[in-house]
């Protein structure tokens, strides 16, 4: 076997310092094998060696969370015995590479670890951010991305029910591909990954080995330059066939009890399923590779150790059940191997063709793993008020804003999925949160995924509230009870200490909203180095956010329901324009504070809304947010095909921020009159702003001495920007 | 009615066609899995929706050799009932059952979203109770639902009205030849479409324009 | 011994991918490409040795599966 | 002149599709298939007459679009 030389050291992604760990803790030079098993265990994805010290401070616990962190995915209580599971995860990088595998290759990963849970997957999501829509590779990158998300997911049969897109120059070279699985199972039936118990055989069942995205993990760990596209063959290839296979069978082998633990092979593959599941289980783990189904001819340990093909799994089953499993598998028409068996040694011991070519303690791999501190700077956050021009028409913006990348519909992505499979998807794409029915109720589970980077750039601590408060939000103006988070932290390279500020600063103020709003983080994934050529993209700590709805009949959509609605503002205006979407695309400037989060308004105003939907009082609701007041309504008018008359502001110096100004805590809701009035009544009484600020009505959207635009007008601008845009150049579907 | 729904591998509209026969029948249709050589004794088959081999090669391809089929053909050539949806359609066409074919879509893209047809012919035990003329709206959600035939074929079934369901000009979102959206056997006794009826059977979930496909079922088939 | 299988549609049936290629490469600055025809290619190891069976057999594969005879012809090469 | 370029998987790329179509062929009673590969065939027109050209052309179109180098290979084969 080859010698381990600092330059092999160095290829393997660790540093000097790591290398001299690993002797110590071998008490021995480690073989090759032992080193890429090492270099993928201690790498940034796999470890959390940047972030876990700062983690911790996330709150977790809930009485309704049963599973935190720490397992495939996390896990709450949504009553009558059903639980929901789930989790986000990145494949920011293989999806530059090639997006159409990179992005169904995200989506296949993210499924598994729901489904290795016990859960049938229920909705998908997906968190996009592209550069900006001139860079000649964005329209490449979004047609492929969003064919590899419904190539896998509509194969699946899994509905994507909602998501988000940004574009901004930031993500020219380094693209966030981030996919949410949620699913439902019996909370008495959560399956978890600790390989308990010594002399238990350890099985592989799913697809063949191949080499495919040997070194993934590593390479999710480093920067990417120019060379980097070189190293191609990382690209792995979704089979959605053999995965919707797969499912099907581990649910059926999940409905018997013939399982200790099951774990999906992700990022690493073998070497992190087993290491996980022993180090869990407080056990060790042998494996005999010359029993691994391969694919392909000659693989090494190294290789097999290392692959990362996709739509495989690795369970440990109770002694004696194996005919019983292979059964099931075989059925399924896939591959079933028993290729080990748990030890009492605590030890990860490998053997190939006869002899050991791996022998390691499991603590090396995961305890004993690196955790820096890293060094971290806060910037100064961004500040002051910037200038605008007041002269410029209201309605004009309105038009203009509607049309941008960042505003425009997203109807041409959402209608490549299939987001109305399994019969249970209650509100489609284009609402405030997704919601799915939970099978066989009247429950319903609402589903977002939130964060304004160009908030966390100019203030991480800030931004990171904001993200936790927007999923909050959008989860009350559907009704629901927001439960629980999942977090996909996507940053640029932590050893810079700004960026690892951005980092601190983005998590503390995540975990400040997530404490104050009763919404613990039970799951969640770090994807860092997310920089080209040094340039490191804006932070983007992508919030999913899952809440809870007892009955689906109270739902509110955006839209417009009837003619002569009173339209309400809940939650104060300042007309905070810094950072917003207006000043970004009217006036060119990306200037100003973050607007700030006041958590306890937040609290109040959601807490006041949800329960004017659930009492079946108010069904119409829409969170102000990008665009700001007059963009929410211009959605809730085109959505409803109603137009709507306001009455207030017109053209003064504060029409501007007070119709596009973002001031988080605040929704529009509109309901009948009298009600209305009764409504602002309350929330007077409950000290919370109101505002009574118009009426539905008509085909235009009538602004008081500032003009009348026509829905057909905002639908045009809002409706054609993307497919526009996208048939700038046609690129044939990958078949 | 009894019904049965036929599972093939990735079969994934089967929950629901499932539902929508529980709900509108009241009684569970049998599930019959595609390596099955019998079918029970029902009057209704359906070929549900989703990517049955995962899509591969075409769809619906190798669904159209599973043991099952050779039922399924007996079953319709004595006259029963059967429903081929989205997937289901396809694998109709590759069976042979119904002619032309499923190709990719005329913009190469899946699309997911409701369409309007109107009901061009109600003499079948599926289109009974809708009235002719009528407008109805169905999701559609495939990849491959441009419906081909010859020219030859395609008179065939216009003159033989076999066309049930036709996009409504301008909302045909595959590039169909005469913007067919499902078409009926020589017998009538087998319709294929693209559109799923089995969506829309809940107010909640968008509308309920197929429940008068299953209720002209039940009321033909018993 | 090894076949390769082209699988490719009938002359007048539409061809959306063939078409969308043609058009992209034209877009591309391609200026000088005409019509564009795409199609499938199914490469099959056989451990039949005779040329004559082994044509035969895949015949019958391409009946059977391989193509749709409604839409699709199909052109088989052998190779040792 | 006329250009059919093959599209196929690189070696060791996992082929889905191969793989179901070698599945079903064993299933309908093909046992001796062995393994299965599918690609794409793309017939051009071309309006170049010099085969030279024509090629370096085609090569060049199936680097820019008709190929994804990062997992497929093609193969240029030119008729007069
Ligand atoms: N990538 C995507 N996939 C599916 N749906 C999407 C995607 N991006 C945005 N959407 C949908 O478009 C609508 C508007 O998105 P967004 O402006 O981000 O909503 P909000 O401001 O309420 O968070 C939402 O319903 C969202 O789910
Ligand atoms: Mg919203």
């Amino acid at each position: 076997m080859a010698v381990i030389t600092p330059q092999i050291v160095k290829e393997h992604g660790l540093s000097e310092e790591e290398y001299g760990r690993i002797k110590q803790l071998l008490n021995r030079e480690p073989n090759l094998v032992e080193l890429g098993i090492f270099s993928v265990m201690w790498s940034e994805h796999c470890s959390y060696k940047s972030t876990r010290a700062h983690l911790r401070k996330l709150p977790t616990k809930a009485p309704w969370v049963l599973q935190g962190p720490g397992e495939n995915a996390g896990v709450i209580d949504i009553g009558d015995g059903d639980a929901a599971i789930f989790k986000m995860e990145s494949h920011n990088h293989p999806s530059f590479i090639e997006p159409y595998q990179g992005a169904a290759t995200g989506v296949g990963g993210i499924m598994r670890d729901v489904f290795t849970m016990g859960a049938r997957p229920i909705a998908m999501m997906n968190a996009l951010r592209f550069g900006e829509p001139s860079h000649h590779k964005t329209r490449h990158l979004v047609s492929g991305v969003v064919s590899g998300i419904g190539g896998y997911g509509n194969c699946m049969g899994i509905p994507t029910v909602g998501g988000e897109v940004n574009f901004h120059k930031s993500y020219n070279g380094n693209i966030l591909v981030n996919a949410m699985c949620v699913g439902l199972a019996k909370a008495n039936n959560i399956f978890l990954s600790a390989a308990k118990g010594a002399g238990n055989p350890v099985v592989y069942v799913g697809s063949k080995t191949g080499r495919d995205g040997i070194h993934g993990a590593t390479m999710a760990s480093a920067e990417f330059d120019d060379a980097s596209e070189e190293k191609r063959p990382t690209v792995q290839v979704g089979d959605p066939f053999t995965e919707k296979l797969l499912l099907e069978a581990c649910l059926e082998l999940m409905a018997t009890d013939a399982i200790i633990a099951i774990q999906d092979m992700g990022a690493a593959g073998l070497t992190s399923s087993s290491a996980e599941m022993g180090d869990k289980g407080g056990s060790g783990i042998e494996l005999d590779l010359d029993k691994v189904p391969q694919r392909e001819a000659n693989m090494t340990a190294y290789e097999m150790m290392l692959s990362e093909s996709q739509e495989r799994m690795l369970a440990v089953l109770k002694p004696g059940r194996e005919a019983e499993a292979e059964a099931i598998f075989k059925k399924w028409e896939l591959d079933f191997a028993v290729i080990g068996i748990t030890t009492d040694t605590k030890r990860l011991v490998v053997k190939h063709k006869g002899a050991v070519v791996a022998d390691m303690p499991i603590t090396a791999l995961s305890d004993e793993a690196p955790i820096y501190e890293r060094p971290f700077e806060h910037r100064a956050p961004v500040a002051g008020t910037p200038k605008f021009d007041p002269s410029k028409k209201v309605t004009d913006s309105l038009v203009k804003l509607l049309g941008t990348p960042d505003m425009a519909s997203r109807r041409w992505i959402w209608e490549q999925y299939d987001y109305t499979v399994m019969a249970d998807t209650v509100q489609c794409p284009g609402g405030d949160a997704a919601v799915v029915r939970v099978h066989d109720t009247n429950k319903g589970l609402a589903i977002t995924t939130d964060v304004s980077p160009r908030y966390c750039r100019a203030n991480p601590f800030e931004g990171g509230k904001q993200a936790v408060a927007e999923a909050w939000r959008n989860i009350t103006a559907v009704g629901a009870k927001p439960l629980a988070v999942t977090d996909n932290l996507n940053f640029g390279n932590p050893q810079k200490p700004e960026i690892m500020g951005e980092i601190v600063g983005c998590i503390e103020g995540i975990a400040e909203a997530c404490r104050a709003l009763d919404f613990p983080v039970i799951s969640g994934n770090c994807s860092l180095y997310n920089e080209t050529n040094g340039e490191g993209i804006l932070p983007t700590p992508a919030i999913g956010g899952v809440g809870l709805m007892a009955d689906v009949h109270r739902m509110a959509t955006v839209a417009f329901k009837r003619e002569g609605d009173a339209i309400l503002v809940i939650g104060e205006t300042r007309g905070h324009l810094g950072q917003s979407i207006y000043l970004r695309e009217i006036e060119g400037k990306e200037e100003g504070g973050a607007p700030p989060v006041n958590l306890a308004e937040e609290k109040k105003n959601g807490d006041f809304v949800r329960k004017l939907i659930a009492d079946g009082r108010v069904d119409t609701v829409h969170d102000i947010s990008d665009g700001g007041l007059i963009v929410a309504i211009a959605e809730m008018a085109m959505a409803g095909k109603i137009g709507a008359e306001i009455g207030v502001a017109g053209t003064t110096p504060d029409a501007i921020p007070f119709f596009f100004g973002e001031d988080q805590a605040r929704y529009v809701i509109a309901a009948p009159a009298e009600l209305a009035i009764r409504i602002d009544d309350e929330a007077k009484d409950a000290g919370i702003f109101v505002a009574m600020i118009g009426k539905s009505g008509g085909d235009s959207l009538i602004i008081a001495r500032e003009g009348e635009v026509r829905l057909s007008v905002l639908r045009k601008a809002h409706e054609e920007w993307l497919p526009a845009y996208m048939s700038g150049e046609e690129v044939p579907a990958s078949n | 009615m009894k019904s049965a729904v036929i599972v093939f591998p990735a079969s994934n509209c089967d929950r629901d066609a499932q539902n929508a026969l529980k709900q509108l029948t009241g009684k569970d249709p049998h599930m019959v899995w595609h390596g099955e050589t019998d079918l029970p004794d029902v009057d209704l088959v359906v070929l549900p929706g989703g990517f049955s081999y995962g899509d591969y090669l075409r769809c619906g391809a190798m669904a159209s050799q599973s043991n099952i089929v050779r039922a399924v053909k007996a079953h319709a050539e004595r006259g029963g009932a059967v429903l081929g949806i989205c997937n289901g359609f396809q694998v109709l066409t590759e069976m042979h059952l119904l002619p032309g074919a499923l190709m990719r879509n005329a913009d190469l893209k899946f699309v997911c979203r409701p369409v309007t047809m109107t009901v061009e012919e109600t003499q079948s035990a599926f289109s009974r109770k809708y009235q002719s003329g009528q407008t109805v709206s169905f999701p559609v959600a495939h990849g491959d639902g441009n419906y081909f035939a010859d020219d030859e074929t395609l008179k065939r079934l216009e003159g033989e009205n076999r066309v049930v369901f036709r996009y409504v000009e301008g909302d045909n979102p595959n590039g169909s030849a005469n913007d067919i959206a499902g078409i009926l056997n020589e017998k009538r006794n087998v319709l294929g479409l693209m559109p799923h009826p089995e969506r829309v059977v809940d107010p909640l979930l968008g509308g309920t324009d197929g429940v008068a496909m299953f209720q002209g079922l039940i009321e033909s088939l018993g | 011994m090894k076949a390769r299988v082209f699988v490719t549609l009938k002359n007048g049936v539409l061809d959306p991918q063939g078409k969308a290629i043609g058009h992209a490469l034209n877009g591309l600055g391609f200026g000088s490409v005409g019509e564009v025809r795409a199609g499938k290619v199914i490469d099959l190891e056989l451990a039949e040795t005779d040329e004559a069976k082994a044509r035969e057999n895949v015949k019958a594969m391409c009946e059977k599966l391989l193509a749709n005879t409604v839409i699709e012809k199909y052109e088989i090469e052998l190779k040792a």
